[in-house]
């Protein structure tokens, strides 16, 4: 049996194509394109809001407040021209105008989400690794971080929000940032065991490997996916959060309009004028169901090994 | 041995099961025929993707859902089984025609007692009262030599041993007499000893009652240890069939023969001993786990165990699972602390040396593993796998990588595949480039950790001739761990016998295997299946 | 193993036996009421919140109180007379005064509220100074001896809002006034039930048998305080919608200060009827920070005046015009000293003059802070306007948006507003507390002794001194005048406008009085 | 077993004093000043010194902890700044609301989201599995006091069937206890049937592709048992872990639908208490809530020795 009869053995296939890389999975998987394509959709929104046909969302006119969606109202500027111009979505009880401050309120629901993911996502990761990593360290880190789950996340959040009274934006990015940290450190933590006990890392380690390169080679590229997936659903849960502690009347003040404060401000006259509540509210509920749809897109998608872990 | 003169239990012509698109080939079982007659044992072979389990589900109409019987017909004592409705089926299944799986760990239902899952049989198929049920239960207990069976009905599948598992769901399986019995690969998870005594189980129950047994295989050793006839599949097509001792001694297919020359043969040719310096000594080396924590009973996995390696010679390491012979492996690499006891690689004690220190060691010593889909990193390609070693070690890429080229030459695969990541190689190959990654390394000693124990025979046989040739180029003291006693007969210059943490007996190959001086060893030996059949006179010059 | 099914179909069994249909409870004679806030604090002169004003008057009784038209009459006083020198006064009780409790109402009780009162109200303080001693004469008679004649005697012992001078058992009247009551017996035609109080959810009050009320038909405060349903429920719903839901379901029968756009929702309803008991209604003010740059100097406050006017506070608060009314006077129209005097040219949102009045006052342009509060409704959309209106005058705004608790606890601190201070905010006073200079809290310019804001001017604290010791109606209408004049000058605070709000309830609600603070006798529910 | 539950009880207790220190910390280092709110509207400075004095918010933050810690272990939760009462009462009052509500809301939710969740694995991939699982999503989507006013308003203003809002306590009468909690635990519910009914669908179709799933088939068994007996069975574990986990969202949730349906429950005082910085209360509510949450998982863990004979403590 000579060596060449061996060669028979490999396959014809391509080389050098990677295996199926975090995007390549993905982009095939409805749930995913349909929810980024929302997202997409709500960011632009958000961004190009002055484009399109808003008004300053913070601009008082007390003359106008509490009407009707689409009633009209001509604006005597400063040099007397007039404009005419129509509140698609009404006004609320100071008489700004619904329809821009929900566009604007965009801006405000989207970073939150994305902050806190980012924030949560990297944070843990750290963490995560440390824990998962270094032995005499867990137990301690774990400890807290049962600390920190067992206290609900709203009333962390409300607490750390009750802390910062009107600091605003950072105060309920702080808030609810803390809450999600353990659930990204457990994840990281879990993976990290796991992947200790893999073959090939235990290989590197009898090739010489230091432990820091042993992470960020053998590691690390194992947690990229389900941190993807999990970032995306702290960012829609951060959303709704931040909406909650606004109806709370303890989330962000109203000059800053979120999709939150502008219901919590229309939720006393929700039978008499519901616009207030219902466009905002439309717009929050869709987002939140674009980004968990594409989460879940992208759990099947990526790694179903680690639905479970979620 | 009796012929089927009477109808066949069961017989299948013309059968074939379509792949879902997409596929590597077109159909999984492609227009095969075979039959069992009553008492009879037919034992269907062949490597892994050969079809042969997808046969032996289509049968039983518990074919996966992406794959559908699209021609010819499998008649169970002569009614269709294609033909039938989910309800006619269900009828069938467990009263005329029954299945035992694999892995026992996984066959029996963990959160119902052993005695409720062969009770559930009688209480689909009969009108039996509570009472009379668990008294059938009870009997069917006994009849499959199972101790304390009015204890062992409330136990748990986790509370009871791999081999009393399968002997329930054999219990259950011939509760009812069916006329036929599918075994798909029912010893194969299981320990050489216990193993044995199943399937001379198998044999004594099917005998005492004329049942007729589809056995699904891969080892050959079982095919001779149990079949009347053999049918040998390759690709999703019957390459042969025949009576066991046309199939064995007198295979006409080229696939056969060339399956049959695979198998090593258990009679160790005589080595002369090697004279190298010495590559590995270890001495009382110990691992107890759960030692401190005030865990109540400490697990002595290994104890005191001495053994030597010289450059050039391979030693092996054989025993059951559960022997412990894994533990020395890692303890010898540092993958895990050993508790008391010297290493000594060259003339240096390893075996407490700080991580720091221990590094310029590592080198010296590598281990290629038993899961071949497990043991290279999915997402890096090949070649960085194999330089990652000597660039940790200050090599430079460019030699680092015309080493790797020179390398995946010498274990046979192409030098340009280092650019490709493991999913595009078979489980062959990418044991071969473990072997290239370790070889990269330059180690004094190899050591494999059941490291063909995954492969099918014939890709078995590969890597071994590969193993081989590195040893004697680069000289290499090679530690082989297996609980296959064919390779070791034919792989190992000297082998150890380990049960329970200790080397019971220890010495050249073929002395060894010729007079066994340990009873476990003995009763090691006895247990192998096919031992009496001499294969195609396959072996490995030294 | 019981089959899940069995196990499921036993709850769902025993799920419908509890479900019971019942029709909501019925209401038998008892007041189910929502008032603007929570009852949390139990001592109507620890505090000065309405709401425990309010619950002051459900189960206390005071001396004297106002009537509908104004005028201070005898309430638990039987005879009353004064000696020719005006310096004695003496008041003997009536007879047939009882204590929840069952103990007869003396007067050394009565004494000892009044100088509980007094220590914490700042009408009563400034009536100590006229005070000489309080002598108590028999068990219903008690003597008080002035050392100068004043009208503040009468006003301060009939005082309708906080802090009223109710009277409580001596036992709880010697309670320091700086730490809160914890014996809750007062002699009112209600009883507190202390074990049915649950903070945030319910306050409940039953009615008082044993209480004589007086033989004169009621009239404001005044006359007699018959209750005649047998059980009032305070109910703590925060949310305005729901208790308008609640109150067209028939869950509750009366809301006691809705947002003004949703009374046309619950008048809609046919059996919902609206009476607004508080006719004087209320009155919005702007208050400035006298300690701090740049509204320590007068002129840059006298800007205020030209930069505001009244309708956009009003349009934007209130809304509806039927409920808000322009009333360019300090002390609110419908009351005996209101006027326009030193009002012309004002609250007029004469920008060019505010900027004028800016630059000869040397405003350097440092931002205004300006308090915010968010969550309660009748002042949430007030700051905003200021702001906007501010900012056409020339001034530079920093609104800064806080809930009213944090609003409370920053108006008292003194640092500068870039340390956690602040330089305006704007409140509402009800129109009952500040019909004249004494009881206007804001118009005491007593420097540290004055209220947050601090105003520092002699000439006020005279004017309001000569009007303490005016008794004649027609002399105390022109110090009222002077003191306004003079005010639009020194500037302590700007009437922003009056609004009112009364209260939607069922129809079978009836007999509810006019009354500055809402009270619960005299109503009955068929 | 009962050592277990010994250890577990004694793990709990540096938990707890980790969120004992969190929260003390928390609240301590906040900008606004709760002496003054008690002073109420027009007290002047000295006022305010004086109740700071003597609520003991003007010493060192370690005497105060010490202080507290001390109370706390003594049972004696304080006194509330706001309500003037002992927290221990307050809480005592309003523990009923929540505990109804959250039992109902649990109830139903099992009831609904496990079954919901076995249908959709057993008819993986058809309409129903979409269904619920779209369902599933929308749940987690929609805020709850949005679903709160939806229902609130076709149920309780269109229909009439029930009471717009209020809680009558259990002991004046079964019937409008029950009545008055439909509405809020329908609401509170449908974040946690989603939550459940997912893991559920995850759990169920994992095990159906175990070997013990094909051995039941090939003695005959029907597909329902093969789901009940040996498929839920053994998905019982992670259902009863996501029940438990549930738990704190859960404890957000009744937050809001006790404002929404003004329910004078434990979130509705928390609320109360934040927008007043009502130290001693937030603090015992939230000490309150993470005990519950700390011992409702060891009753989960216990549980697991109840489905699967494997855990064994």
């Amino acid at each position: 049996m000579t060596i060449d009869a061996l060669q028979t053995e490999s396959p014809g296939v391509a080389s050098g194509s990677r295996p199926a890389g975090v995007w390549a999975t993905s982009v095939r998987n409805r749930g995913v394109v349909a929810g980024a394509l929302f997202v997409l959709f709500i960011a632009a929104i958000g961004v190009l809001a002055p484009l399109l046909g808003t008004l300053d969302p913070a601009e008082i006119n007390p003359a106008f407040r509490n009407k009707k969606p689409g009633m009209e109202r001509t604006m005597r500027a400063d040099d007397g021209t007039e404009t005419r111009m129509v509140h698609r979505f009404g006004t609320d009880t100071l008489g700004r105008d619904v329809y821009s401050r929900t566009l604007y309120g965009a801006r405000v629901s989207l970073l939150i989400g994305v902050t806190v993911a980012v924030i949560s996502v990297f944070v843990g990761l750290v963490v995560g690794l440390i824990a998962g990593y270094v032995r005499w360290l867990d137990g301690f880190i774990m400890r807290i971080m049962d600390g920190l789950m067992a206290i609900p996340a709203i009333l962390l959040a409300m607490g750390v929000v009750s802390l910062t009274r009107g600091a605003g934006l950072l105060a309920v990015i702080i808030a609810i940032v803390i809450p999600e940290i353990p659930r990204v450190v457990r994840l990281v933590r879990s993976i990290v065991l796991s992947i200790r006990e893999e073959p090939y890392v235990e290989a590197a380690i009898t090739v010489g490997t230091p432990t820091v390169l042993l992470l960020i080679r053998h590691v690390l590229p194992n947690t990229v996916a389900p941190l993807i997936v999990q970032g995306t659903f702290i960012c829609a849960s951060a959303i709704l959060i931040e909406a909650i502690l606004s109806f709370l009347g303890i989330g962000i003040p109203s000059e800053t309009p979120t999709w939150g404060n502008i219901m919590a401000e229309g939720r006393s006259l929700f039978r008499v004028y519901p616009h207030n509540i219902f466009y905002p509210g439309v717009f929050l509920a869709l987002t939140i169901l674009a980004i968990n749809m594409l989460g879940d897109g992208l759990r099947d998608a990526l790694d179903p090994r680690f639905a479970k872990r979620l | 041995m009796r012929m089927s003169d009477r109808l066949p239990v069961l017989s299948i012509d013309g059968l074939s099961v379509r792949l879902p698109t997409g596929s590597d080939r077109l159909h999984a079982v492609d227009n095969i025929a075979l039959s069992v007659g009553p008492g009879e044992i037919v034992c269907v072979v062949g490597e892994s993707g050969s079809g042969k389990s997808v046969t032996a589900q289509a049968v039983m109409g518990l074919l996966p859902r992406e794959l559908k019987a699209d021609a010819g017909n499998i008649l169970l004592e002569g009614e269709n089984i294609l033909g039938c409705s989910p309800m006619q089926l269900r009828r069938l299944r467990g009263k005329r025609m029954s299945m035992i799986f694999q892995e026992p760990m996984t066959a029996l239902n963990p959160v119902m007692t052993v005695g409720s899952q062969i009770a559930e049989v009688l209480e689909i198929h009969t009108t039996l009262s509570e009472r009379e049920r668990r008294k059938r239960v009870l009997d069917m207990m006994s009849a499959v030599h199972l101790p304390e069976p009015s204890r062992l009905i409330n136990a748990y599948p986790h509370q009871i041993s791999g081999g009393q598992r399968q002997r329930i769901m054999i219990a259950s399986a011939l509760a009812l007499d069916p006329a036929l019995l599918i075994a798909d690969e029912p010893t194969t998870a299981l320990d050489v000893t216990t193993q044995a005594q199943i399937l001379r189980l198998i044999r004594e129950m099917q005998e005492r009652r004329g049942t007729g047994v589809l056995f699904i295989t891969h080892d050959f050793g079982v095919v001779a240890e149990i079949a009347h006839r053999v049918v040998v599949m390759q690709a999703g097509r019957v390459v042969e069939s025949g009576t066991r001792d046309e199939i064995l001694q007198r295979p006409k297919a080229a696939y056969t023969r060339m399956l049959l020359a695979a198998v090593p043969s258990l009679d160790a040719p005589d080595r002369a001993p090697k004279s190298g310096p010495v590559a590995l000594a270890t001495e009382r080396l110990s691992k107890t786990y759960g030692l401190g924590l005030g865990m109540s009973h400490a697990v002595r996995a290994a104890e005191n165990v001495d053994l030597m390696v010289r450059r050039g010679e391979t030693v092996g390491i054989v025993g059951e699972s559960g022997s412990g012979k894994s533990t020395v492996a890692r303890c010898i690499v540092r993958l895990i602390q050993p508790t008391s006891g010297a290493i000594r690689i060259g003339d240096v004690d390893v075996a407490q040396l700080p991580e720091s220190r221990l590094r310029t060691y590592r080198r010296h010593v590598q281990i290629v593993f038993q899961d071949p889909f497990r043991s290279l990193n999915p997402r890096r390609t090949v070649g960085a796998s194999i330089i990652e070693g000597p660039v940790n070690f200050g090599l430079g890429r460019k030699q680092a990588t015309d080493r790797a080229r020179e390398l995946m030459q010498l274990v046979g695969l192409p030098p340009e595949a280092l650019s490709r990541y493991p999913h595009q190689f078979s489980g062959g190959q990418r044991q071969r480039i473990a072997i290239a990654r370790a070889l990269a390394m330059e180690p004094q000693l190899l050591i494999a950790d059941e490291a063909v124990s995954a492969l099918d025979v014939s890709v078995q046989a590969q890597v071994l001739k590969v193993l081989d040739d590195v040893r004697r180029r680069f000289d290499l003291a090679v530690l082989f761990i297996t609980h296959d006693l064919r390779v070791a007969s034919q792989i190992c210059d000297r082998i150890a016998v380990m049960l329970r943490g200790v080397i019971v007996e220890q010495g050249p190959t073929a002395d060894v295997f010729r007079n066994p001086r340990h009873e476990y060893t003995r009763a090691l030996f006895d247990a192998a299946p096919g031992r009496m059949t001499q294969f195609g006179a396959f072996a490995v010059s030294t | 193993m019981i089959s899940l099914r069995r196990r499921v179909l036993a709850v769902l069994a025993a799920a419908a036996a509890v479900l019971g249909f019942s029709t909501a409870a019925h209401a038998d004679g008892t007041l189910r009421a929502v008032m603007h806030s929570d009852l949390k604090i139990l001592d109507p002169i620890w505090t000065t919140a309405y709401i425990v004003r309010n619950h002051g008057y459900m189960i206390y009784d005071t001396l004297f109180a106002t009537d509908e038209t104004g005028g201070v009459k005898p309430q638990m006083v039987d005879t009353y007379d004064v000696s020719a020198d005006k310096l004695t006064h003496t008041f003997t009780l009536r007879s047939g005064l009882l204590w929840h409790d069952g103990q007869p109402v003396t007067a050394e009780d009565c004494v000892a509220s009044i100088k509980r009162w007094a220590a914490k109200d700042a009408t009563g303080q400034k009536l100590m100074t006229f005070v000489a001693g309080i002598d108590v004469v028999d068990a219903k008679t008690f003597v008080v001896r002035l050392k100068e004649p004043t009208g503040l005697l009468l006003l301060g012992l009939g005082k309708p809002s906080s802090n009223v001078p109710f009277m409580m058992p001596k036992r709880v009247a010697e309670t320091d006034p700086n730490t809160q009551i914890s014996d809750f017996t007062g002699s009112g035609p209600f009883i507190f039930k202390r074990d049915e109080w649950k903070p945030g959810d319910k306050t409940v009050y039953v009615k008082f048998d044993k209480y004589v009320p007086r033989a004169e038909p009621a009239s404001g405060l005044a006359g007699g305080k018959v209750a005649k349903v047998n059980r009032v429920e305070w109910r703590a719903i925060s949310d305005h919608q729901q208790a308008v839901n609640a109150l067209l379901a028939g869950e509750i029968d009366f809301i006691e200060a809705p947002p003004h756009d949703l009374l046309p929702l619950a008048l809609a309803d046919p059996n919902i009827k609206y009476f607004d008991w508080n006719p004087l209604g209320n009155q919005y003010t702007f208050r400035v920070n006298w300690l701090h740059k740049p509204f320590d100097n007068p002129k840059v406050r006298q800007a205020l005046f030209y930069a505001f006017n009244q309708e956009d506070f009003l349009k934007a608060v209130v809304g509806h015009p039927e409920y808000y009314k322009m009333c360019k006077s300090y002390f609110p129209c419908g009351t005996a000293f209101s006027s326009e005097t030193g009002m012309d040219g004002l609250l007029k949102s004469d920008f060019k003059k505010a900027q004028e009045m800016l630059k000869e006052a040397g405003y350097d342009g440092t931002p205004i802070v300006l308090m915010h509060s968010t969550d309660l409704q009748v002042l949430t959309n007030l700051a905003p306007v200021a702001k906007s209106l501010m900012e056409k005058a020339g001034f530079k705004v920093d609104m800064q948006s806080m809930d009213w608790q944090t609003l409370v606890s920053r108006r008292s601190k003194k640092d500068p507003p870039t340390a956690g201070g602040w330089h305006a905010f704007l409140t509402s006073w009800v129109s009952a507390d500040i019909t004249n200079p004494i009881f206007t809290g804001f118009m005491n310019a007593g420097c540290d002794k004055a209220m947050f804001g601090w105003p520092c001017d002699a000439g006020m604290e005279k004017l309001r001194d000569q009007f303490a010791r005016e008794t004649d109606p027609a002399k105390q209408k022109e110090i009222a005048a002077a003191v306004q004049a003079h005010n639009t000058k020194i500037v302590t605070h700007v009437p922003l406008g009056q609004w009112y709000l009364g209260s939607p309830m069922r129809k079978n609600v009836n007999g509810m009085l006019r009354t500055p603070a809402p009270v619960f006798w005299n109503i009955s529910m068929k | 077993m009962l050592g277990y539950i010994l250890r577990r009880l004694a793990a709990t207790i540096p938990v707890m004093l980790i969120v004992a220190v969190l929260v003390f910390l928390m609240l301590r280092l906040t900008p606004s000043d709760p002496a003054a709110i008690i002073a109420g509207d027009n007290a002047n400075t000295e006022q305010v010194e004086d109740i700071r004095r003597r609520l003991g918010l003007d010493q060192p933050i370690l005497t105060q902890f010490v202080i507290w810690m001390s109370e706390i272990l003594r049972g004696n939760l304080g006194e509330s700044f706001f309500f003037k009462k002992q927290v221990v009462e307050l809480i005592a009052d309003r523990i009923e609301p929540t505990l109804s509500l959250a039992l109902f809301t649990i109830l139903i939710a099992i009831l609904v989201a496990v079954p919901l969740g076995t249908l959709a694995a057993y008819r993986h991939g058809t309409w129903i599995d979409r269904f619920v699982m779209g369902f599933s999503v929308l749940g987690f989507s929609v805020p709850v006091f949005v679903v709160g006013y939806l229902l609130i308003y076709v149920f309780a203003i269109e229909l009439n069937w029930l009471p717009v809002q209020g809680y009558q306590r259990f002991s004046t009468g079964v019937g409008g206890w029950a009545q008055r909690l439909i509405l809020p635990s329908l609401t509170l519910s449908v974040i946690y049937v989603a939550l459940i009914a997912r893991i559920t669908r995850t759990s169920v179709l994992e095990v159906m592709n175990e070997d013990y799933i094909r051995a039941a088939r090939a003695k005959g068994q029907t597909e329902g048992k093969v789901l009940v007996r040996h498929a839920l069975a053994n998905a019982a574990v992670p259902i009863v872990t996501v029940i438990g986990l549930g738990i704190a969202l859960l404890i957000g949730g009744v937050v809001v639908t006790e404002s929404v349906y003004t329910i004078p429950g434990l979130g509705r005082l928390t609320v109360d208490a934040v927008l007043a910085r009502d130290y001693p209360t937030i603090q015992a509510v939230i000490l309150l809530f993470s005990l519950v949450y700390v011992i409702i998982n060891l009753l989960v863990d216990l549980a697991y020795t109840f489905f699967d004979p494997r855990i064994r403590y």
